[in-house]
């Protein structure tokens, strides 16, 4: 049953060293400010699950708080790589880095088979793709009907997700709206959840019946966190900053750019510090 | 009516023009987004596009930096969470094409996305394949669109990341996919399509003031030419004015942010 | 690419003798106008797909349509039997039904894995049950991960679906609002499909982003039909008629009833006297 | 404060009351959905109810004649497809608490909503399982409402539709299921609940003014009595008002239709 808290009870109470760690959102509402209380709060030995690791987890690799990662797509998008990223795996620094390395699909096919409860999930996947090749966790199982031999990769049981949300009411029930990526088997996959929102309001008033939301009781915490994704995005509420998501190639190429960035907005900051971005980026927007 | 290009330009007007009013349209990030909207506002406006966030039917008014800008799902028809994009709309077969780009290409069009050297001990460490392996042969058919260079279209990859025609001929056939692959690769030189046989590229286009010589510099294997090779008609005033209109929002649209 | 056409053009280019049909709604939706055509234009040796068969199926049934059904929940809801499926099982009258039961996850899963292009799919279901000891399309897979054994169900793929939904616009895009079932799966995994609609407009203008929406290169036919979905309901339209779910056990109980119901009703009626059900019960919901 | 009320009426709010305000509970049609919708409106205001039609947090001002009624939707914090309702909320292991009815069960609480006589050559053939299977496998434990009668509570069942304990003992745990099974069977009499050890149901409380004599006649197996039986607390004044009130709003709203 969701509990209503700061974000620092939310991480202190539901992320711990070594954990599975899943911080969803494709593209959209990233977790931004989650991140930056997970590096604060110096969690470390985290295995990272997520489909594109985003400068926020170029942020974990970079601060040496990731033992490993399993991805699909490991860029900045639209701008090139994630030098943090590739540091870790071309030289190490500033730890090794393991990571398991799956496509789109089969990444979102393993959320989906974690949310449904089921050991594995079964795609038409990897067909002459290299990958099956280099990772033991892409494997086949056979119809029992056609005998079609088909791709079988594990599914994803984080032991904590965290996603950002655009609302929540005061129950703790979730809003979604808009790219909804794969935030909600994130948090049904996982064994606890955290959602960070833009707004907590009396009545959530989905605008369909169909629309995406997730129940208190799916969810371990939610934190009123405005402006939390940025430099991500909110729908409805403020833009991506595509200008940052530039302007990081820059400051993550060189190590020492990326460490005093850190001490500066991270290790410096604190959660209240993303409402500005909301109120900005509004601003910009309107 | 003539007019000054570059060939870049020349490129994603060739790539949009591959593109039909009927297709469904899966879309890579970078010039196949550029192509993929040059084509919706010229020649097939009631084309769909759809970005593997999850946003079906978009329309853009500038080109997203990122595959899940919020533009794309302002302007979409509708908008599905990421694990029914890949299930329903691309493993059941409902794309007509998929547009790739890539870091290295080979003659068979195979494309790596991930690594340069060993996969264990990487020279360099690419983004990764992200929705590429299934496009690749859940797609009705594949088109490709990057600039020729050497760096880009070499003899060997060190990583098959989205197989093409693998080794070539039915070799796609024989894995048991039923899709074409790529059936066209469009760079800033000319244009490539796989021979109906060997399934090796073979330019069967070459854009206006660009030489065979030119051509062979700018790839890593011995090229080969159709036997009948026409050349690129050049861009329209109207496709030169939409491409670099929609160049210039975007332009404005990403530094603003 | 969806044709937008009368309900007799739709059935009569999309349904053919021996075809696999689904015609799905759960409860909600479900697409009477389509059936009674069907039943109109004599299609016979039809094999039925169908989770809870209610109504549109026991005529289908009676008439003598059906050679098959598969299905998971065979009553009329919330009252009692469906007569003509009892008797068609019972007694072999009009012929016999051969029946492939399962149970609605099996259903809802083989559904999921038909729009998903997969042979079958995977469920923690059926144990204990003695469905699997008689339905041979129950069979099992072993998690290539962890060595649990799980149930296995074909994939659905029928040769026609037909559903029915609230509005499609001019181009033949469909908006489905409310309770929504396996309707979107049925049509994703159909080689053909039809949608009958409350009303056709010129901007879908979907509620959300994230609302249920069925593109129209996903459909081969959208046809007009107001009120088509009575005695069943359409959201936002006009309400379900619990009273004809209960006035139908005394139909369909006797075979002449029945039989008399369906000329008069069915053989001699058209697709447009529905549109007095969605008068008359919208006048009563408001 | 004594009131008159049916054997229906105790059973209802007797089932009532085995709903907590924390549960997430799948709803059966029927008499499970009264009695989870009296809880909701009495000492369980939070509860979460979900119908198999994909209705989740609904609080029907009537009740629904089937499981799939506009009024779920309509009054729902959210609807979701039934594929989704099956695999993330039933198979995901998020119910607590699933609600049965049946047309015939066992001293094992199996129940059998399939066929009376060989499933070839039915005697009768009965609805079939809908959710019920994967209800029983999937919820953390099983609510169980049914009236008292021979013909529903016999000895042997023909077809197990959905298992309860099985052959009773550790039968669930040997097939490896990790929930509860039925906990509690309610009926018009008396309430079972399974012995700790042989899982065979056993009657724990017995309703106003019935006789285990009664009980016995009723029951088409040797009934077991607990060594310890209370008299099930009659219901309050609010019970029953509650329970008429909804009644008497779904009568009018079903004839009217």
């Amino acid at each position: 049953m969701a509990k209503i808290c700061t974000l620092a009870e939310a991480i202190g109470d539901n992320v711990r060293d070594g954990d599975t760690l899943a911080m969803e959102g494709f593209t959209h509402l990233i977790p931004y400010a989650a991140g930056h209380e997970i590096i604060r709060q110096g969690r470390k030995d985290l295995f990272l699950v997520r489909m594109t690791p985003d400068l926020i987890y170029d942020q974990l690799i970079g601060v040496g708080a990731a033992r490993g990662m399993k991805f699909s797509w490991g860029g900045n998008p639209g701008v090139g790589s994630l030098h943090r990223f590739r540091d870790a795996v071309e030289n190490q620094w500033p730890r090794p880095l393991e990571i398991e390395e799956h496509s789109h699909a089969a990444m979102a096919n393993a959320y989906e088979a974690g949310a449904a409860n089921l050991p594995f999930a079964v795609l038409r996947g990897y067909i002459g793709a290299d990958l099956a090749k280099v990772n033991p966790n892409i494997r086949s199982v056979t119809c029992p009907f056609t005998g079609e031999v088909l791709a079988a990769v594990p599914a994803i049981r984080p032991d904590v997700s965290i996603i950002h949300a655009q609302r929540a009411d005061r129950q703790g029930n979730v809003l979604i709206e808009g790219i909804s990526g794969v935030q909600k088997e994130a948090v049904l996959a996982a064994t606890r959840s955290i959602v960070t929102v833009e707004e907590i309001v009396d009545e959530l008033n989905p605008p369909s019946p169909n629309a995406v939301v997730l129940p208190r009781w799916a969810i371990s915490a939610v934190v009123h966190v405005p402006g939390g994704a940025f430099p991500s995005y909110a729908h409805g509420y403020y833009p991506r900053s595509n200008a940052f998501y530039i302007a990081w190639d820059k400051i993550a190429r060189d190590r020492d750019s990326f460490t005093a960035w850190i001490r500066e907005n991270v290790l410096a900051g604190k959660p209240e510090d993303f409402a500005r971005h909301a109120v900005r980026r509004a601003a910009n927007a309107a | 009516m003539a007019q000054d290009f570059t060939p870049t330009e020349m490129m994603t007007i060739a790539a949009a023009r591959a593109l039909s009013n009927d297709d469904v349209c899966f879309v890579g990030i970078g010039a196949p987004s550029a192509a993929c909207n040059v084509a919706r506002l010229t020649h097939a406006p009631d084309i769909t596009l759809i970005y593997e966030s999850g946003t079906i039917g978009t329309k853009p008014d500038v080109l997203p930096l990122s595959i899940g800008d919020g533009e794309l799902s302002d302007t979409a028809l509708f908008t599905v969470s990421v694990p029914e994009m890949f299930r329903y709309w691309l493993q059941g077969g409902r794309i007509t094409t998929g547009f790739l780009g890539g870091a290295q290409i080979d003659r068979f069009a195979n494309l790596n996305t991930t690594v340069v050297g060993p996969y264990d001990a990487p020279k360099v460490r690419l983004p990764g394949g992200g929705g590429a392996p299934e496009i690749s042969s859940n797609c009705g058919q594949i088109f490709i669109t990057m600039a020729l260079t050497n760096r880009g279209f070499v003899d060997h990859l060190d990583f098959i990341t989205s197989m093409g025609h693998g080794e070539g001929g039915d070799h796609r056939a024989r894995l048991g996919m039923k899709t074409r692959g790529p059936t066209r690769v469009i760079t800033d030189l000319c244009i490539f399509e796989p021979d109906p046989v060997t399934k090796e590229l073979t330019v069967v286009s070459i854009h206006r003031g660009v030489t065979r010589g030119q051509i062979e510099e700018n790839c890593g294997w011995p090229v080969r030419f159709a036997k009948e090779i026409v050349e690129t008609p050049i861009p329209t005033a109207t496709e030169l004015s939409v491409l670099r209109d929609i160049n210039a929002r975007t332009k404005r649209a990403h530094e603003a942010a």
